[in-house]
């Protein structure tokens, strides 16, 4: 039997990682739900928001989750250029130009990082509550991992505004129902494309801030790669296109992820962390056998 | 039902030919340029890549992002077929049917456990299913210690006591890149004989309207099944050639990795999917311009003083990207669209 | 008036949709050769009865025979290559595929799956289209026709199927008379020339019910109110009442 | 119609056919049947620039040249390796030409290195080092990084009987393959541990308990094994082996047991990413042993410049450090000293560095790695007198040299490296010292670590 101990601590991490993950997913999933695009770049967008969460902190001397601030900035801007330079020839392409062009993208964006900022794995220490101790049922997490937690949701509210609260967020859910339809009734959706890849853009940017103010190490121009592949499982999980879909189905992921650990530790001459990974996408398959359309697509 | 309808196979070949000429240009040019072989044998594997994962992808529609999976598996039987004859003594020769058949049949066995599962998801869902799969496999063979675990399967050592140093020399180099010529033949007939059979219609019906396919009579499973595990048993069949026999070890980390996957996808879009002559020609392109960016483009740019690694994936990019804008039907589609006379339009199948 | 022998039944067919009764034991009976127009409001329950003949939807009660089989269990492409063909409200055609190629399928997977050669149905394709006036566009994209023409490519698709019950969805809808008048010519030389039965959904166009029809079902929220010859039906008080919100016609 | 049909195919046959020649030709032309000299490629030095280090390292015009090749990663997983692989090589093959090249009866050759981007994928490197040996004319190559590029590259060389000096992160079963022309300049993965262990038996007659924790990959997973094996044989007690997987972002679920276990040395790692997660994570759930080594991450500045106080005492094994006092005045016996001296070595890597607008990089073991290859390379070469690669390889089988990198001699059953020794360094007040084998140490070793508590 897994001591308690151990299984409030993985339920509590998982949880924390988790919605780490799942705003990692959100902006990936906004994208698909109105462009119709599965961007396979996701992950060198997550690298360059952890990139300016370093150099918010090394350099400017601020807090990392600043880099929050600064990822919806440059995501903003180069969601725009990437639309109207390549997304927007794509439209009536089919879908899987799209995919080699996000790709490409991908690749541009991680070869010139590591043009600028080297190749080599950098990270930061910043525990700005060090000194006081957060305990939940036993189990005490860092301060940053749970400010990063905070942050993840506080962006999720952030996105949440923008979509249900403004005349934009009205105009791209009429375009992801039915875009003849809105085009009808006189939505620009050529603008709402553009202004909805900048805001998944944006989004992604943000969350690898995020992402860094919690992991802290480990920040390289290949980073991204497993968030590509973890965002798409998310995704699909949640139910292409959901954005509450996204962010809970990356809560779930993380805590199956740390919880499955300690079924797996008693068992002999397995690598149990290694076989969580495997346990993670059984489970995908499983939500999808039960619901091909994700826990909560349409 | 007849199978081996003339009308068929005449169409079959007549499909079949340009795709046949172009590889006969690559063996020629495997041969007579020297230096070279081993970039031809690339473009080979990459065309090959390409043309397997099509088979399902380009008439399907359906997107396998787990592809590459088949070929590790199939490298792994190849590799494990090779182990077994090793230590019973077998003659080398033995090998190369058994451990073909292996590795189709791992593949097919495979395909056949994912198809009862994904096949029953649409678009993005069935493509990020076999992610899943793919990487689920990987971390399986690492953490439960199949086949060598995370170290992997070094078979060098008995493909050398199966064919003797020479003759190992021989098969890693040459030999395994002239069965992969024959298995690209193969492919290409394989491919001509599915678009011009009604199997070819039924595919397409689906890849343009699944619902409409299943009410006008066509079983989609079915279909769907056969094209998925065609295209796996080849797959299975190019990962045991390419990577078993020619490099002799097999790492979870580099045979299940994924770029492989999203480098066919490459092809076959740069080409043109669902077509014959698309994943070769876009194998041609995608290859030739990494070479080219590689080995010329990038040593002239630091000649001229600009220096940094990666340079020539900079350069790449973008090209990429122009390309797909400038043919988002792939280079095949667009001569479709743009080449009215009929007699040249033959030939672009 | 037809009196061949029934080729498809419908027994008490229940259908719900969570709480909706979109079917409520529905009884019909079709035979071959015959021109039946099954007519209703939106709503009615129409389209659901067409997709529990062709298989897409599974009934909760009741059962489908055709040609004496009971096939309430059978997917639809095993339904279609024994024979029930089908067109769409909103046409279905494969966009990317040329004209011919969308009837070459249709002939390939239909009831004669199995039986003709890919050449053969190319050749049968092209026949087909000429009967319903698409030659010119025998070489076209689907995607590319005006709806009328793909409407039209539907029903040479189902008609090389060779089905012996051809259910048109609104084939008419949205026509000029004189395009309406033409497809439903086709359809009777059709049905004339190899014995199909024909059951069309319509839901405004009574002129064409009143001039083709040879039998009319009348349906009311999930049930059949009315069944009979055109010309008895259409005045039917009942009818007259729900249907056409007492305007005779 | 048949007849036509006939006709018709044979055109657009031959119309394709010319496509792909015309193409063929456009990507080719300048490859293919040049005079084989391996100078085709040489870049006119622009004026003003005379010292430019371009792709190839130039010689001096004059004097016959020996072109080593290589694919390096410098795009990829292992882009941090390739780049300071790069920048060693082509220190040592400057140290070289600078004092007098290579001679051979009575001519002198430089070196030049002609190197290719594999961009770290096996698929890339097979036509590269085809190229390299095809038409660069390069008979002597520095093997891709990691085993399984190696692999790929390995059938092509032994076809074409070129040499392939193994300079990092290859496994051990690499050479037990048979390979006739691959050979290894560094301590293979199964003996990284080796010092670390011997180290903690010689300081500390007490411990007793090893826990190991290991990435899954190919290189550390030999590693892992190498470790295990050896402190069993010296009387350890492995308690626990557990690894996590290539992409962890999380390891507290592995690590957490240690807590309770208390096992007196932690080893383990893999990789820069993960080991630094490694590192910062011991630290966060306060788990201190006597003793923690951690492979490749901890040898890099970065290491302590990201994680502070998590840093502090944490141990390595290090193929070389910039520290080491290696020099001509010890060498061990049955060695002769051969090369740069350490001083010349960082002297020359700064050089290269600087012309590539890396000045501020300091060279880590990889850098090392493959100017220890280039060396091992020039000192065969001379000892066979000939460029013959069968010659060489026979010669390479006798070289034992003592250079700034340490001891380099090889098994010559299997090219398998048995000279080289691995060093332990070790973070001390934000520094890295040598702290084993005593003859190289420069400080003792910070045991047990600081906050250890028993």
């Amino acid at each position: 039997m897994p001591d308690l101990n151990l299984l409030v601590a993985s339920i509590i991490s998982g949880l924390l990682i988790g919605a780490v993950y799942g705003i990692a997913t959100v902006g990936l999933n906004l994208i698909f739900g109105v462009l119709r695009i599965v961007n396979v770049g996701h992950g060198a967008f997550i690298m360059l928001g952890a990139y300016l969460a370093f150099i918010v902190y090394t350099s400017l001397g601020l807090p990392p989750l600043l880099g929050v601030v600064a990822g919806l900035a440059v995501g903003a801007v180069l969601g725009l250029i990437i639309y109207y330079l390549v997304i927007r020839y794509l439209h009536d392409a089919p879908e899987l130009a799209t995919l080699l062009a996000t790709f490409a993208i991908g690749i541009l964006i991680q070869e010139l990082v590591k043009a600028v900022m080297g190749p080599d794995s950098r990270g930061f220490v910043w525990n700005p509550l060090a000194a006081y101790e957060f305990e939940i049922f036993g189990y005490k997490p860092s301060s940053f991992q749970i400010l990063a937690a905070l942050s993840s949701l506080a962006l999720l509210a952030f996105l949440y505004v923008v979509i249900y609260r403004t005349r934009l967020g009205l105009a791209i859910r009429a375009v992801v129902q039915d875009r003849e339809g809105a085009m009808v009734v006189g939505i620009d959706v050529e603008r709402i494309y553009a202004a909805s890849f900048a805001l998944g853009i944006m989004v992604t940017v943000a969350s690898g801030a995020i992402l860094a103010a919690y992991l802290q190490t480990g920040i390289h121009p290949y980073m991204g790669e497993i968030y590509t592949l973890k965002g798409f499982v998310i995704a699909v999980m949640g139910g292409l296109g959901s954005i509450p879909g996204a962010f809970i189905a990356g809560v779930l992921f993380g805590l199956f992820e740390n919880v499955s650990y300690l079924l797996l530790a008693g068992i002999e001459g397995v690598q149990p962390l290694v076989l969580t990974r495997s346990i993670a996408f059984l489970l995908l398959l499983l939500i999808l056998l039960v619901k091909p359309t994700g826990l909560m697509g349409r | 039902m007849a199978l081996v309808d003339p009308w068929t196979v005449r169409e079959a070949v007549r499909k079949s030919l340009p795709a046949l000429a172009i590889y006969a240009v690559l063996l020629a040019a495997y041969f007579l340029i020297p230096g070279k072989s081993q970039l031809f044998a690339t473009i080979l594997f990459y065309a090959l890549l390409g043309q397997a994962f099509n088979i399902f992808m380009g008439m399907t529609g359906y997107v396998d992002f787990g592809y590459v999976a088949f070929l590790a598996v199939g490298a792994y039987a190849f590799g494990v077929t090779a182990m077994a004859l090793a230590s019973l003594g077998s003659p080398g020769w033995t090998l190369i049917p058994l451990g073909l058949l292996a590795a189709a049949g791992a593949a097919m066995i495979l395909a056949s456990m994912v198809g009862a599962i994904a096949l029953r998801l649409r678009g993005a869902y069935f493509a990020i299913a076999t992610i899943g799969v793919n990487e689920g496999l990987r971390y399986f063979f690492e953490g439960a210690n199949i086949l060598g675990g995370s170290i992997g399967l070094y078979i060098v050592k008995d493909l050398k006591t199966l064919f003797g140093d020479e003759g190992y020399q021989f098969m890693a180099t040459i030999a395994a890149d002239l069965l992969m010529f024959g298995l690209a033949g193969f492919t290409v007939l394989v491919t001509a004989w599915i678009l011009s059979s009604r199997m070819g219609f039924a595919l397409q019906a689906i890849r343009e309207d699944e619902d409409a396919a299943r009410a006008l009579g066509v079983n989609v499973t079915k279909y769907k099944v056969l094209a998925f595990m065609t295209s796996g048993a080849l797959g299975g069949m190019l990962g045991a050639l390419n990577w078993a026999l020619k490099e002799g070890v097999l790492e979870p980390e580099t045979v299940f990795f994924i770029v492989y996957t999203v480098e066919a996808i490459i092809i076959v879009v740069l080409g043109g999917a669902g077509t014959l002559l698309g994943p070769i020609v876009g194998a041609l392109i995608y290859i030739g311009l990494n070479y080219v960016s590689n080995v010329y483009a990038a040593p002239l740019l630091e000649g001229i003083g600009i220096k940094a690694s990666g340079l020539h994936l900079i350069l790449l990019a973008p090209i990429l990207i122009a390309f797909i804008i400038a043919a988002p039907n792939g280079i095949i589609g667009l001569l479709r669209e743009r080449i009215r006379n009929p007699t040249i339009r033959r030939f672009l199948v | 008036m037809s009196s061949g022998r029934e080729v498809l039944r419908v027994e008490n067919v229940t259908k719900r949709f969570g709480g909706i009764v979109a079917l409520d034991k529905v009884n019909l009976s079709i035979r071959e050769g015959e021109m039946m127009s099954i007519i209703g409001p939106n709503g009615s329950g129409k389209t659901t009865l067409f997709n529990v003949i062709n298989g897409v939807l599974k009934p909760d009660e009741g059962r489908v025979v055709f040609e004496g089989r009971d096939v309430t269990e059978l997917p639809p492409y095993k339904r279609a290559a024994m024979g029930i063909a089908r067109t769409f409200q909103i046409p279905k055609p494969w966009p990317n595929l040329s004209v011919r190629e969308n009837v070459a399928i249709g002939a390939l997977f239909g009831r004669l799956q199995g039986k003709i050669t890919v050449k053969e149905a190319i050749a049968m394709a092209d026949e087909i289209i000429e009967m319903v006036g698409l030659s010119e566009k025998a070489e076209a994209e689907a995607g590319k026709l005006t709806v009328p023409e793909k409407k039209l490519l539907e029903l040479a698709r189902a008609i090389a199927m060779k089905p012996k019950v051809l259910l048109l969805d609104e084939v008419v809808a949205g026509m000029s008379p004189r395009d309406a008048d033409k497809v439903m010519e086709t359809v009777v030389r059709v049905k004339r020339e190899y014995g199909i039965a024909v059951v069309s959904l319509v839901e405004h166009v009574m002129r064409v019910v009143a001039r083709y029809a040879e039998r009319v079902v009348v349906m009311h929220q999930g049930r059949v109110l009315v069944e009979g010859p055109p010309g008895e039906v259409l005045r039917h008080p009942k009818v007259v009442e729900v249907y056409l919100g007492g305007e005779a016609i | 119609m048949q007849g036509q049909n006939k006709t018709l195919l044979i055109a657009g046959a031959a119309i394709v056919v010319l496509i792909i020649l015309a193409a063929g030709y456009f990507l080719f032309a300048g490859g293919g049947e040049q005079p084989a000299t391996g100078q085709q490629q040489e870049e006119q030095p622009a004026a003003g620039q005379q010292q430019e280090q371009q792709q190839q390292e130039q010689a001096p015009p004059a004097e016959e040249k020996i072109v080593v090749g290589a694919t390096l990663s410098l795009t990829g997983k292992y882009a941090k390796e390739g780049e300071m692989s790069l920048l060693g090589a082509l220190a040592a093959i400057r140290w070289i030409n600078d004092n007098g090249g290579i001679k051979i009866g009575d001519k002198t050759y430089m070196l030049e290195l002609k190197y290719y981007d594999d961009e770290s994928n096996k698929d890339r490197v097979k036509s590269l080092v085809e190229r390299l040996i095809k038409e660069d004319q390069v008979q002597f190559l520095l093997a891709p990084y990691s085993s399984g590029l190696t692999a790929a590259a390995a059938p092509i060389a032994e076809k074409y009987g070129a040499i392939m000096i193994s300079h990092g992160g290859a496994s051990d079963k690499i050479f037990q393959q048979g390979y006739k022309y691959v050979v290894q300049v560094l301590t293979p993965a199964s003996r990284y541990f080796v010092s670390v262990i011997d180290l903690v038996k010689a300081i500390d007659p007490e411990a007793k308990t090893i826990a190991i924790v290991y990435k899954e990959n190919p290189f550390s997973s030999v590693v892992a094994e190498g470790a295990k094996k050896y402190a069993e044989q010296q009387g350890f007690q492995v308690v626990y082996y557990q690894s996590y997987p290539a992409d962890a972002q999380d390891l507290t679920p592995v690590l957490q047991p240690l807590k309770e276990m208390k096992p007196d040395i932690i080893i383990g790692g893999g990789h820069f990413a993960d080991g630094q997660l490694l590192a910062r994570q011991l630290y966060e759930l306060g788990i201190k042993p006597k003793l923690v080594a951690i492979l490749v991450a901890p040898a890099l500045p970065e290491f302590y410049e990201t994680l502070g106080d998590a840093a502090e005492g944490i141990a390595y094994p290090s193929q070389w450090e910039p520290g080491v006092k290696f020099s001509p005045d010890n060498v061990p016996p049955g060695y002769e000293w051969y090369g740069p001296t350490v001083d010349e070595f960082l002297q020359y890597f700064k050089m290269v560095a600087e012309e590539r607008g890396k000045g501020d990089l300091v060279p880590s073991y990889h850098a090392a790695d493959a100017a220890a290859a280039i060396l091992f390379l020039a000192k065969a070469i001379e000892m066979a007198q000939s460029l013959d690669p069968d010659d060489v390889r026979q010669a390479m089988n006798d070289v034992a040299i003592f250079t700034f990198y340490g001891k380099i001699k090889i098994d010559p059953e299997t090219g398998l490296q048995i000279g080289h020794e691995m060093i332990v360094g070790q973070w001390q007040n934000g520094r890295k010292v040598i702290i084993w084998p005593p003859e190289a140490a420069e400080a003792e070793p910070l045991y047990p670590m600081p906050g250890y508590t028993g």
